[in-house]
């Protein structure tokens, strides 16, 4: 990657926060960190390994209940509650992963969708623990090492640092012998059997470093807003989640960021794109699958195509391989 | 009390019986996710509700909506589906969730989340043997399941468009090859699957004699599919059975354990039935070929 | 390459300061799930607001001035509320906030409403705890829980002779909050919960379940705290199933689309509500008129107490509650104020103690029941 | 010559289907060996059943005298047994140089402080790991194309993809499944040549074929399949002049 770019993109984001004071803006702008982050834990998962997952509110769900648990019930300082959070989200995506290890397709996506119910069932009912359909409220903001960041501002750079961080850290596992095995795994599961690849491991793992970085979030978005709810993580939320993915490119991390500020920051912006939001999302990812498989920034993406263009390369349409029989 | 168990059981398995059927001529037989069906079919029984309200007899009234779930579904594939029927399984499963949420969000525009009631005429009496209460729209229910099943499975075994059909199931370009036109056919099994879709849908709201946005989704294609998964991929026969299974096992567990955990301890059960046998009880024997 | 587009993409963001100019009149917001699964609940908060709203301005205004509101849409979920509340805390026009119509959502909101000073006056936030979490802005014009629990548990086994009831109860803030307070108060009274049964209103249709274990149990009476609909549902599929009890429901079931819904099956289906949609009062009925040709059906309690809320706040405004603090101490000083919802006045945790009415279904219709 | 691989009465049945019966194989180490036979005579089965992705219904399979009967295909595939699909396949989505570095999945050993605290092309794995894929990339001809998505490839670059990928894993033996398949006369010659390179630089190799030229040219030793059976085994002369493999292709002489 260009790393020029990536060094140039994040001084600029360094400086949003005293441009626009708007609390609210910075409030948007923080959430789409957050929900940026998810959308790459899903793209590693279905993007990069092929596992379409529509269950991922379940753990964003376990890591802020997690969390919330932590502090509140147990006073652990943010730092302990946020890190054990991930472990623990990751602990049962690697759980799940290795119970779904031999399904099939399908039915792994089933199997997403009904761990998120039995999940929102249990954050909705399990009161002595979740606190029920109250939920957990008055949760700590973050707070590291005594620097209190409860104000839009100082949890801004908290959450750009997360983003940061979460990108670097895909961004290297995707490039790793791990990363390569994943995206094997997708194009051709048999195929990268026989190269060595122990293809039900690298699903466990694939699914156990996703749910990390899904719990994280949660974990995070639980002492930004103070208040963990079971409405939040119901499969609606998920499919939602998923949509960002899908949208900005699978395989391709920076579109997920892309896919996200459609999501996230469009909505707000425009009062008529929320308005028939879910109508629009719906018929852009009919779009999409017709143009760019991939999503916008994916392979053969926008980019791609653009460049292709202008070197006169568009022969055919995008390869069409019979994945039947 | 067991026998009242059992009797609610098998009219909530038979309407979701119905459901799938519609559901399995695409996902069972054509092996293509159809993620979109309940929503499909839900727009048709708001249009057969709209000509309801607007005073057409109901009868007129469900054939407009059968006739629209028919058109909708063939739509659907046409421009959804078919050109990327080829690009993996990830690609059209998307598509199928854009066109879901294309449908829910169409139907919530015009007709918003309100529960409406849904007069169609036919409610049926309750019958009392002996403390055993069966409503007889609960034996049509279950008397259209079975039958529709039959039909279906004659239709596939015996004319010539059947056969199409299953010769597609197994291989696509094969199938091409042999003669089958395979495009028209295909959006021939999607057309039945939206019309017996809606014929489901109907039954569901007459039940209830109610009608709202979940019967697509929530009630619909997620029943529709846990029923395909317990009865096997692939056959029509055990997609039934799976239907009933799942409303004896929703009623029981209503009925003894309890209602808080219900759909929790439905959805434990189904996914230990995926882990322990993904083929489902009737799975067709293919042995996979590298 | 790709990091252009989210460059550009964080650009749009700095044009988008959104700009408001401050003119003289009384500007509020009206927040509530406005699509979703109780878009309904929303539908008739908007309404009953604007009907007030319209007869205020033809009436002059308030102290002279022209009377706007803003709606927004929380979907009933809290994140989505804190969102709202973040948004709307920086418009300095806003007087106060009508609503959160969810109790989960106005907890989620209220730290950032009580940072900006704004008083927040929910018309059917019902959960007990949420006057007792010390947020000296927030108001609500409906009873709570304890209040119109104990109300309908005292009528159910006194007047209507329950002696073996059981509870229905809808998995949300609201109907947990129902059930905690008469699952205490019914045994008080001599008498035992028989069975407790939940659902997930919006997902859960069938309870044919839940009526053959009742009709085992011998239950004769049930409390069913949740919305018209489940009452409605409940209400039909008992009658099929022959299991003939006395049905009473918590005040959402006030809402003329049980009768619709449930058909005949509500008869002598008993409600306690703050407001009677067939109200035939001289005030009440020409309100009731006013909704019914704004929204072609009648109002809920919903309606009945946004409504309420602005002429409370036209009343504490000409007292001198002329900007958002001044509004709270007004508020907290008005001894009686007569609504459509009936007479109360806030005590010191911003809640009211009116008396609910008990409505009966007479021949598909609320009738109010006399003593 | 040392015995690599050696397989004792291997059968494997699919329901009534008898697809290898009794099939007894010894595959010596640097020796190119042909394995032919009708269509459906189970050479695919064989394949499959050696690299564990079929389990043998009886029989034992001894590789370097270790028993790896029943061992699972990623594990024969660690201890250096790859092959080549009678349909190719390649992993479509990305370029030619990634499928060479999967290629090299087991003799890459990253540490894992590594992969997080460097960026990916300051490890010294993967530059080492770039540079071998580059070089075998050049011997195969495909280095000009090592950038384009392998799903792109014309059909024959895609064969000795595949051919290369398999070889890059440093594989003691390669079982290779009809690579001569779709190729014209000239293409063959060049197979031919391709795969005596191969078996100097290093693996034993195992050539399912239905090119007679192809097989008889290189093979050291041929073995013969017939309906699940094996039939015959010896050096291209000895299995030309068989009886019974003449009967098997060109049927029974006219009494």
């Amino acid at each position: 990657m260009k790393n020029k770019y990536k060094i140039l993109l994040f001084m600029f984001a360094l400086l949003i926060p005293p441009i626009i004071r708007n609390e609210y803006y910075v409030r948007i702008v923080n959430i789409f960190y957050m929900y940026s982050v998810v959308a790459l834990s899903i793209n590693l998962i279905v993007g990069f390994c092929g596992q379409l997952d529509m269950g991922r509110a379940a753990f964003m769900g376990l890591g802020a209940y997690c969390s919330a648990i932590l502090t509140v019930k147990m006073g652990l300082p943010f730092i302990a509650a946020f890190l054990i959070s991930g472990a623990f989200s990751g602990l049962i995506g690697a759980v799940l992963g290795f119970l779904c290890r031999k399904s099939a397709f399908d039915y792994l996506t089933l199997v997403t969708i009904g761990f998120n119910a039995i999940c929102q069932i249990v954050f909705l009912n399990w009161i002595p623990v979740t606190g029920g359909v109250m939920g957990i409220s008055r949760v700590p903001q973050p707070n590291i090492f005594g620097f209190h960041f409860d104000t839009n501002t100082r949890f801004y750079y908290l959450a750009l640092f997360f983003l940061a961080a979460s990108f670097i850290a895909m961004h290297r596992i995707c490039n790793s012998r791990m990363g390569r095995a994943f995206e094997a795994i997708r194009d051709d599961s048999i195929a990268a059997e026989y190269s060595g690849i122990n293809v039900q491991l690298y699903k466990i793992l694939n699914f156990a470093i996703g749910s990390v970085f899904t719990g994280l979030t949660g974990a995070l978005f639980v002492h930004y807003t103070q208040y963990a709810s079971p409405f939040n993580y119901t499969l609606d939320e998920s499919i939602y989640q998923l949509q960002m993915a899908i949208l900005g490119g699978l395989g391709s991390l920076a579109g997920s960021l892309v896919g996200t500020f459609i999501l996230v920051v469009l909505p707000e912006i425009s009062r008529s794109f929320y308005e028939y939001r879910l109508l629009f999302v719906g018929i852009l990812m009919v779009v999409m699958m017709l143009y760019f498989p991939n999503g916008l920034l994916g392979k053969e993406g926008v980019g791609e195509r653009l460049i292709a263009v202008r070197l006169g390369m568009l022969g055919g349409k995008n390869s069409r391989k019979d994945s039947g029989g | 009390m067991f026998l009242q168990h059992l009797i609610n059981g098998l009219s909530i398995g038979s309407v979701y019986a119905l459901i799938t059927i519609g559901y399995n001529m695409v996902y069972g037989i054509l092996e293509l996710l159809n993620f979109a069906h309940g929503d499909v079919y839900a727009l048709g029984c708001f249009v057969v509700l709209g000509l309801v309200t607007a005073g057409i007899h109901p009868i007129i009234a469900i054939l407009g909506g059968v006739v629209s779930g028919y058109i909708l579904n063939i739509l659907v594939e046409r421009f959804a589906y078919r050109s990327v029927r080829f690009s993996g399984r990830v690609t059209p499963t998307i598509s199928a969730v854009g066109v879901a949420y294309i449908m829910r969000n169409a139907i919530l525009k015009i007709w918003g989340p309100e529960t409406y009631p849904m007069k169609l005429g036919f409610r049926g009496t309750q019958l009392h043997l002996g403390g055993i209460v069966v409503g007889t729209l609960q034996i049509y229910i279950f008397i259209a399941a079975i039958s529709f099943m039959v039909i279906i499975s004659l239709f596939l075994k015996k004319t010539k468009i059947g056969q199409g059909i299953i010769a597609i199931s197994q291989s696509i370009p094969t199938a091409a090859l042999l003669g089958v036109p395979v495009n028209r056919t295909i959006s021939i099994v999607y057309g039945i699957g939206g019309a017996l879709g809606v014929i489901g849908g109907i039954l569901f709201c007459a039940y209830y004699d109610t009608i709202f946005v979940g019967i697509g989704f929530a009630l619909g294609t997620l029943k529709a599919w846990m029923a395909a998964i317990i009865g096997g991929v692939g056959s029509l026969k055990g997609a039934v059975i799976g239907a009933i299974m799942l409303g004896l096992i929703e009623s029981m567990v209503a009925g003894y354990v309890s209602t808080l955990y219900k759909d929790a301890l439905v959805w434990l059960i189904l996914i230990t039935f995926i882990l322990i046998r993904p083929q489902g009880f009737f799975p067709s024997q293919i042995a996979e070929k590298i | 390459m790709k990091k252009i587009i989210f460059a550009i993409c964080i650009s749009i963001l700095l044009a988008g300061a959104s700009a408001c100019y401050a003119a003289d009149t009384v500007k509020f917001l009206v927040v509530g799930p406005m699509t979703g699964d109780s878009a309904g609940q929303g539908f008739q908060m908007k309404t009953g607001t604007q009907i007030a709203v319209d007869e205020i301005n033809a009436s002059g205004g308030i102290g002279g001035k022209k009377v706007e509101f803003e709606v927004a849409d929380d979907v009933g979920t809290p994140n989505q509320a804190t969102i709202i509340a973040q948004k709307y805390s920086l418009d300095k026009d806003l007087l106060f906030v009508l609503g959160h119509n969810n109790s989960s959502c106005s907890i989620a909101a209220l730290p950032i409403w009580q940072k900006a000073g704004l008083p927040v006056i929910s018309p059917s936030n019902t959960s007990a705890s949420i006057t007792r979490l010390g947020y000296g802005n927030y108001f609500r014009v409906i009873t709570n829980d304890d209040i119109m629990s104990k109300q309908l548990c005292e009528f159910a086994i006194k007047k209507l002779g329950m002696k073996k009831p059981a509870l229905i109860w809808e998995n949300s803030d609201y109907g947990k909050g129902m059930r905690d307070v008469s699952a205490a108060a019914i045994p008080e009274l001599g008498v035992e919960v028989v069975a407790e049964d939940s659902f997930i209103s919006g997902v859960d249709r069938d309870y044919s379940a839940i009526i053959t274990k009742y009709k085992g149990l011998g239950v004769d009476g049930v409390l069913f705290l949740g919305d018209y609909t489940g009452g409605g549902l409940f209400a039909k599929q008992a009658k099929n199933l022959g299991l003939n009890v006395q049905l009473a429901g918590s005040s959402s079931c006030s809402h003329p689309k049980l009768i619709e819904i449930g058909g005949d099956a509500t008869e002598n289906f008993y409600v306690v509500a703050p407001f009677d949609p067939f109200d035939t009062r001289p005030r009440q009925a020409k309100f009731i008129d006013n909704f019914l040709n704004a929204a072609k059906e009648r109002p809920g309690e919903w309606g009945a107490d946004a409504y309420d809320i602005v002429y409370l706040v036209k009343l504490a405004y000409e007292r001198g509650g002329t900007d958002r603090e001044s509004l709270i101490k007004a508020l907290h000083e008005i001894e009686l104020f007569e609504g459509v919802t009936g007479n109360f006045k806030f005590d010191e945790f911003g809640d009211v103690d009116k008396d609910s009415l008990m409505l009966v279904v007479k021949d598909q219709k609320f009738t109010r029941y006399e003593e | 010559m040392a015995e690599l691989l050696r397989a004792e009465k291997l059968s494997r049945h699919f329901g009534g289907v008898k697809a290898l019966t009794n099939v007894n194989l010894t595959v010596n180490e640097g020796e190119i060996l042909g394995v032919i036979g009708p269509n459906g005579a189970g050479k695919s089965t064989l394949f499959n059943v050696l690299t564990g992705f079929y389990k043998p219904s009886d029989g034992k399979i001894h590789y370097k005298n270790r028993d790896i009967t029943g061992r699972p295909v990623f594990e024969t595939a660690k201890s250096g047994i790859t092959r080549t699909f009678q349909n190719i396949r390649l992993f479509d989505q990305v370029s030619v140089l990634q499928n060479m570095l999967v290629g090299m999945h087991t003799q890459l050993r990253p540490k894992f402080t590594e992969i997080l605290f460097k960026k990916p092309d300051a490890i010294p794995e993967e530059i080492r790991g770039r540079k071998d894929a580059e070089e075998v990339l050049d011997s195969f001809g495909l280095l000009d194309v090592a950038h384009i998505t392998a799903g792109n490839l014309p059909y024959g670059k895609k064969r000795r993809l595949e051919i290369a990928r398999a070889f890059i894993s440093k594989p003691s033996l390669l079982l290779l499944d009809e690579p001569s398949a779709g190729m014209n006369p000239s293409e063959t010659v060049e197979m031919m040549k391709f795969i005596k390179d191969i078996r100097d630089k290093g693996p034993t190799v195992v050539v399912i074929e239905h090119n007679m030229k192809l097989i008889m040219g290189i093979s050291d030793r041929v073995a013969v399949l017939n309906f699940g059976e094996k039939i015959a085994d010896g050096t291209p002369a000895e299995v030309q002049a068989n009886h019974e493999v003449i009967e098997a292709y060109l049927g029974k002489e006219e009494e």
